[in-house]
């Protein structure tokens, strides 16, 4: 499977809504176990995008996720800003291949992910939403239900990295905020292949 | 929320504009960022390695506070509580760089670790030299491989102030950041809360303490801490943090120096109060406090509470620390 | 209320104890007093008319943290809220008068006036030449016949400033009563406030705002001001301000400086926002500023508040509000 | 009337209980139109004069109302301290004559804190206490309503001298703490006299 461009624009596009419907949910969860500005942060990255998107439109799939990528980086900050930012920037070299499949790519965002943040599954981060769906993916059982059971993990995780693992064994109970942005963006995944298919 | 302030997007641009108004003969804003970069006489006329840290704003005066002669060459301000972005943080490294490099000195977050990483690729693609220093005296918290390890706070405005006035005098980069990277192994600091912090964006205080309640070992960005007790006198609190503080020097003979940090709501009344119950027990404790200092240094937007730093330090670091500045905050 | 002090009592002494404690370079304590005076060598190598200040405490760093070569010779703290008492403020004088006489500069409260002219006459009968300016810069009290007159506020730390400076050049006694005056006379504050402070011993705040309200024309004592509004942006501060302090000028033409004060419990990120919205607005009505300064200088405990203090300079004045000083506050 | 060293001492120190009881409740009316500090200062001279009296018993009138001013004047500081030092200390200089009337004291006492404070009756202020006990005296009419009294004109009074006069129009509907402290003087004046008669 792979998306064409007008496909991979929803996509994204149907993200930068969520993030700004939810700005607030988002600050709140990172109140309760980091800083409170993750929906601030991510909501920075969803204008952004907008912004550059409706400045020059994406000639190409690459061209819109690394438009993406440079969004995330450039306005975001945070941890989240390079997070992000880095895994369109990987997407967006590694799409100029033509057969490379959306769950690889994936998977390489997740990649990108690890390397920046030097992390990995159950440290209660976004790569515990981006890893488990890369792996849904490959498997071709990927839905709505995917994308909330690896959110829901995250809840019981003891945080070891990210602002979360200063309060250890406190920061259970809470999902993780990145994990919540980071299901919109699959969530909005969804939506766009379910008109599709 | 009641807070002197326009709409909430815009507080790191205007503050950063009335800090440059009413300082620019110290300091200039970088073009199109929210960095700004020494703007003295002999910032052009004497060449050194540049020294460029940054930060999620609320932390006033940290960062910008603190350019000047013998401190920092530029300081670059992210968004309340939030890393700057690495293209503001190249264009503060590419504003100062005279052609002996230039040391980052980045408090351990992960998001300000990675942008100032990113930014440190970007200006190495162009041939500057860069060393990275990173900030983590916060001992109230874990130091472990499974964790992010410790926080940089308050201390971080020493080791500002250390290397700063090491660059001045002329050290090269690889010696800075030995120096640098010395300092922050000798520095350790914990702070405690009266009162949360409120984030603008958010609107209320990231935590609740009860009338009687203070939480010790709180971070600078409303960071819980490792117990909430009910309030002591001051000299219970002091005896508390040095005592915690204390256990992590070895050696305790030779130099300390040491820094009693308001976090932004707390008036100078009550930190010269803590400060002198803090001195009082250093002295009964046999503690040769070479260098002290007191004020809001290192701040944690409105929060009231306050954080000791104690530092083991030598002669040179000492004369360091006592070498007059002009910087805004310092 | 929360507060890091022991007991109430030993408040001043502690405080005073502290600050001398971490900047025994500047400042010593006159012995049996809560008074400090200079302590740096310049001190008595240069001789110069004496400049001494003082009033209660909880306004930190003004007095004590303004005595310095180039500002005060000496500063006395009462205790909280409440005038120090003639026999410290005659220690004051006598430690500082080296022949050429004392100039006493007292904030206009009926307490202070009476317990500074007590001890003016005690150092009168002495035969130490001495001179009192009272500053009353507090524009949103009426000045009548009929009322104690205007209070004197943060503008007191621009009239130590350039008084100070004029002394330590050597100007006389009289001149410098002639001076100070005139300054006094040129500058006006307004100051708001979101949260009234907690005086120790009353253990809970001076007046009660809505979370959304704050009260304009308010002093540094929990003095209620002219009226309670719903808190609007920095920007409409600004203005509201602004419009109020320049109508006290006919002439506008010429220098201005400007003071952004902290009133204690807000964060310089607030004053700097503060800060950016003041100076955009007299540039924009064509006032030449000279001079700005943001900081918490005149603080009146824990409140959560600002003043703005603007004075009509002439060069000399604002050369020697710039002109550089070593003290712990300024 | 005059009163004897142990009739005048004992007046003091019952001036001192009430001012060592009513701490708070001075606070409170100054933290109402003033700056909340009367209770404490008054406190501090309280305690003052009984260190003085314990140090060195007064051997006279004169030493009595001298040691009484001399506390003030060093240990209360704001208004309050050099306004009642100043009204005991010209009392404790009248006491030396051998003749002079109880009432006639009590005027140049008020007469002092006039002078020191260029002030007034109807300003709000203690000599709203003062001169009305002086005049009441002297008439031979002085007894506890008498004190009420003039304590409660203070509370309809616009404040014109003083903290409270920035007030304005809104100090009215409070009592004067320095008349409420004024009051505890002359209540306890009467005890002394009401056990004499
Ligand atoms: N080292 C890391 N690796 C992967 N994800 C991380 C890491 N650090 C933080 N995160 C993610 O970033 C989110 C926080 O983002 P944000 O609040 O915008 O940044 P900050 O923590 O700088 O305030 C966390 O919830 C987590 O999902
Ligand atoms: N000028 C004055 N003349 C007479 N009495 C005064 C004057 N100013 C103040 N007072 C009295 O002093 C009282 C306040 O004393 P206190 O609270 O101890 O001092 P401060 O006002 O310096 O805090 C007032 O209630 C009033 O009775
Ligand atoms: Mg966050
Ligand atoms: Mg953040
Ligand atoms: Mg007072
Ligand atoms: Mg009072």
């Amino acid at each position: 499977m792979k998306l064409e461009l007008n496909e991979a624009q929803k996509w994204i596009e149907l993200f930068v809504e969520k993030l700004e419907a939810n700005k607030s949910e988002l600050n709140e969860l990172d109140t309760a176990i980091g800083d409170g500005d993750h929906g601030t942060n991510m909501d920075r990255g969803a204008k952004a995008i907008t912004e550059s998107f409706a400045k020059k439109a994406p000639e190409n799939v690459s061209d819109l996720y690394k438009a993406t990528a440079f969004a995330m980086i450039q306005k975001v900050g945070g941890a989240s800003g390079p997070l992000y930012g880095t895994a369109f920037l990987d997407m967006s070299k590694a799409v100029k291949s033509e057969n490379i499949e959306l769950a690889d790519l994936i998977q390489i965002g997740a990649d990108g992910i690890k390397r920046r943040g030097e992390s990995d599954i159950k440290m209660k981060t976004m790569i515990d939403v981006w890893q488990p769906i890369a792996d849904a993916m490959k498997q071709d059982n990927f839905d709505k239900s995917v994308v909330e059971d690896a959110l829901d993990s995250t809840k019981d995780m003891v945080a070891t990295k990210g602002r979360a693992s200063y309060l250890e064994e406190k920061s259970k109970g809470h999902l993780d905020p990145g994990s919540q942005s980071s299901a919109y963006l699959f969530e909005s995944l969804v939506d766009v292949l379910g008109e599709n298919s | 929320m009641k807070k002197i302030i326009n709409n909430v997007e815009d507080i790191v641009p205007e503050m950063i504009s009335g800090l440059v108004k009413t300082n620019s003969d110290l300091v200039k804003q970088i073009e199109d960022t929210t960095a700004v970069v020494r703007n003295d006489k002999k910032f052009s006329e004497n060449k050194q390695v540049g020294v460029v840290s940054g930060g999620g704003s609320g932390h006033e005066p940290l960062h910008a506070g603190f350019v000047g002669d013998g401190m920092l060459s530029a300081a670059v301000a992210g968004e309340v509580f939030t890393s700057p972005t690495p293209d503001q943080i190249y264009e503060a490294i590419n504003a100062v760089d005279q052609g002996l490099g230039v040391l980052l000195i980045v408090k351990n977050y992960s998001g300000d670790v990675m942008n100032f990483d990113m930014a440190k690729e970007m200006a190495e693609a162009d041939d500057i030299k860069i060393a990275t220093i990173v900030v983590d005296d916060d001992i109230s918290v874990k130091n472990s491989e499974f964790t992010q390890g410790k926080r940089g706070v308050a201390g971080t405005a020493l080791v500002e102030k250390i290397v700063g006035a090491a660059a001045r005098s002329g050290m090269n980069l690889d010696d800075l950041a030995k120096l640098g990277q010395s300092v922050i192994d000798n520095t350790k600091t914990i702070g405690i809360a009266l009162h949360a912090a409120t984030v603008p964006a958010v609107g209320h205080p990231g935590f609740e303490l009860k009338d009687d309640e203070i939480e010790y070992g709180i971070g600078i960005h409303n960071e819980r801490g490792y117990s909430v007790e009910k309030i002591q006198h001051a000299k219970e609190l002091a005896h508390e943090l040095i005592e915690k503080i204390m256990k992590e020097f070895d050696d305790k003979s030779g130099k300390f120096a040491v820094l009693i940090n308001g976090m932004g709501g707390t008036p100078l009344m009550e930190q010269y109060i803590f400060a002198n119950n803090v001195l009082d027990e250093l002295q009964s404790d046999g503690i040769d406090v070479g260098f002290s200092k007191v004020g809001n240094l290192v701040t944690s937007l409105d929060m009231q509470g306050i954080s000791l730093t104690i530092m083991k330090a030598d002669d040179d670091w000492i004369s360091k620390l006592k070498e007059p500045v002009t910087t805004i905050g310092w």
